[in-house]
């Protein structure tokens, strides 16, 4: 892990790249470094997470300032602009079920090479899915997702890069911190080392790349 | 009594103390107002939270302790978060015991339609596919009919949410319970009579031999 | 989750019955419930575990007892007599990947029809499996393992039945207490509601069926 | 210094500051000894632990801390627990840098046999199938030979580990590296040749340009 200063964390990040996004309606999202996505105006991103937030929120703000070609979501409906953009073809957005996505994700992490559940089976989601029965039941083959960076909300960060969330942010932010090439952390609370307990690290250390420092 | 608050009772009854609940956007989340006391229910919110409590009182609210729209709530002791593959660990893997959901329609066979209304309205599932495929028991929250056309249909004409039968619809008129691919009318609400609901459907309804009164 | 005697809690446990048994070579083992299961003599158990730890500990007291029919583990190596009664034909021994094993359970617990590996291709474990390729690269189809009972070992548990483990001990018991159909847990202090952070709490207190009451 | 030492001090060199690192049982274990002052090696043991640390005193074992063996250790400033399944995460996923690992053969392209002697020795897999499989880079340290016969093989006669090859090969006399299914004789212990390394060897191996000393 190395600690790394905003701005140059997010000229890591190329025009087009993929990045997962932590956050739920925004709750966990790391928006320093969203901020500066928008300040750096990095265009043609495919994001992933689980919404698009609120205009104004989270990845909202990406989507507001058009530096978004995809969005891989389980729900827009609460970001009228998303919407408009997708209907209008100014963006794509694949609409997964929340489990699944969020499973693909952790597939990737884990290094599986997809799995199978029966969410979406008999509806839309199954369009150009394999089908694999086992024991006389019927499932969709889903397969594992990947991106090329993770950026994460921390509650606390310890000097090695360990990592715990709070409450509801935590939600897609230890998963993501597995499944992408590159993991970029904000941390509410930066503490020296051994402040966090074993049993408490959420995300353990090794998993993480650059770790925001403070300003 | 509106029918929001009919159906949110109605509801309530079907919930046992110890079950763990997840309530979707809607109608279904004024199910936990009618909760009998002395009832522990666990209420799971889909981003990471079972013990789900009210909203906190002005100037309480924490940034970090969100219900599935963003909104602040607060959390009953003995609570517990968790990220969000154990969020749907929970739902996809039968250990939801109940959840409610509200529903655009339902055909004869209990499938539901509940996520989208093409080129109208396409919010994206959420976590509706996963709560229908993988909770113990599914009630359907709705209004029995919209702008005066019947919501339980012999087919939906929208998209399906999963192919997993609904175990329960209950409407500010009726409940309606799914066995076997078949619907049965098995209550009425006070003062409606089972020739006013059959009158509202249109699939086809079984009578149950004794049609209760809605207890609310 | 109901508060149970350790005899009683036992007693619901049939003969026959397939067991989930939390540990890493007895770490974590709840040997108080292993000891009544040998005290009540529960024969022809399916034991689905790590390994069976020695003789004298956790698993290695029920292998030792005569009363395991079949074990399902990753490693049998630090038990002689699983291995001497595996060669004798007196006990059935499935032998699979640990990270197999634990994903399989987890499958099981997340409502997973199976998941893909590439752990396992091209050795005698893909014997009898699918194989499924994506993206080119081949996989095997595992599929969920569940049991009848978990029996779980907690470090803190509070009225409810939220679980922490703590450091080593860890290991499968949060991953058992998803997949079995029935889960007993001793915890090591049981505590009043409130005392255990909700980040921190392991095992929400849903899964529990039955916690074993003090003496 | 015997052939452990030799072994163990050499992969040492392999390891980077911040590396994730899995040690197998037996001289692998040893590795941990070698690390040069100052760097930071994050070592997992598959039971669940980042920041494995040395025996603890007498007196200061915690039943609850152990490796996978289920021998007491300790853990130090910044270790972190987590359960089996993250554990595999870990390795499969490719988190884990590198893993040192037994072996009883390894073939001419690198696949390696170290679990198990059939009708002789059943110990079980354990994570051996899923650290050859899912670690980024696997370094076999082994003796180069058993009882005067080669363990570096044309072809295992042993069930094998994993389908994937192993990157490289330590043991008392020479460093094996494995490329594109081809196995590269790249340094020889100091006062060991070439010829007494081929003699000892049952694969072919190919004789980098410039064989290196070994640095011990």
């Amino acid at each position: 892990m190395r600690t790394i200063t905003l701005e140059d964390a997010v000229a890591r990040i190329p025009d087009g790249a993929s990045l997962m996004v932590g956050g739920f309606m925004g709750v966990g999202t790391p928006e320093c470094i969203v901020d500066e996505l928008v300040r750096q105006r990095k265009r043609e991103l495919t994001v992933i997470g689980n919404d698009t937030a609120l205009p104004g929120v989270g990845i909202g703000k990406l989507v507001s300032a058009n530096l978004v070609r995809k969005a891989i979501a389980s729900h827009i409906g609460l970001n009228p602009e998303t919407q408009k953009k997708m209907l209008a073809g100014q963006m794509e957005v694949e609409l997964v079920p929340q489990g699944t996505l969020i499973e693909r994700i952790r597939a990737a992490g884990y290094g599986l090479g997809g799995f199978l559940t029966s969410t979406g089976v008999g509806t839309v989601v199954e369009e150009g899915k394999r089908k694999v029965e086992v024991e006389g039941r019927e499932y969709l083959l889903e397969v594992p997702l990947r991106a090329d960076f993770a950026l994460v909300q921390a509650f606390l960060a310890d000097y090695l890069g360990n990592l715990t969330y709070a409450l509801t942010a935590r939600n897609f932010n230890p998963v993501i911190a597995m499944a992408a090439a590159t993991v970029i952390v904000d941390a509410e609370h930066i503490v020296p080392v051994g402040m966090i307990s074993p049993d408490q690290v959420m995300t353990p250390a090794p998993l993480v790349d650059y770790l925001v420092s403070r300003a | 009594m509106d029918a929001q608050t009919i159906i949110a009772k109605r509801i309530a009854l079907e919930l046992r103390d110890g079950m763990l609940v997840n309530l979707g956007i809607g109608i279904p989340t004024l199910v936990a107002n009618y909760i009998p006391p002395g009832t522990h229910i666990f209420f799971q919110s889909e981003n990471g939270l079972i013990g789900t409590g009210p909203i906190p009182q002005e100037g309480l609210a924490q940034a970090r302790l969100t219900d599935a729209g963003g909104r602040p709530v607060s959390a009953i002791p003995g609570a517990s978060t968790f990220d969000s593959a154990m969020s749907f660990g929970l739902i996809r893997g039968g250990h939801v015991d109940v959840t409610v959901l509200g529903g655009l329609q339902v055909d004869e066979q209990g499938k539901l339609a509940n996520w989208m209304i093409p080129g109208k309205m396409v919010p994206g599932m959420g976590g509706a596919m996963d709560l229908v495929s993988g909770a113990k028991r599914v009630i359907v929250a709705m209004q029995h009919t919209a702008k005066g056309k019947p919501k339980l249909v012999k087919r939906c004409t929208l998209p399906l949410t999963s192919a997993r039968s609904v175990d329960l619809v209950v409407t500010e008129l009726a409940v309606i319970a799914y066995t076997v691919g078949r619907a049965t009318l098995v209550e009425t609400a006070p003062g409606v009579t089972v020739e006013q609901v059959l009158a509202a459907t249109e699939s086809e309804l079984t009578v149950a031999p004794q049609v209760l009164s809605m207890k609310i």
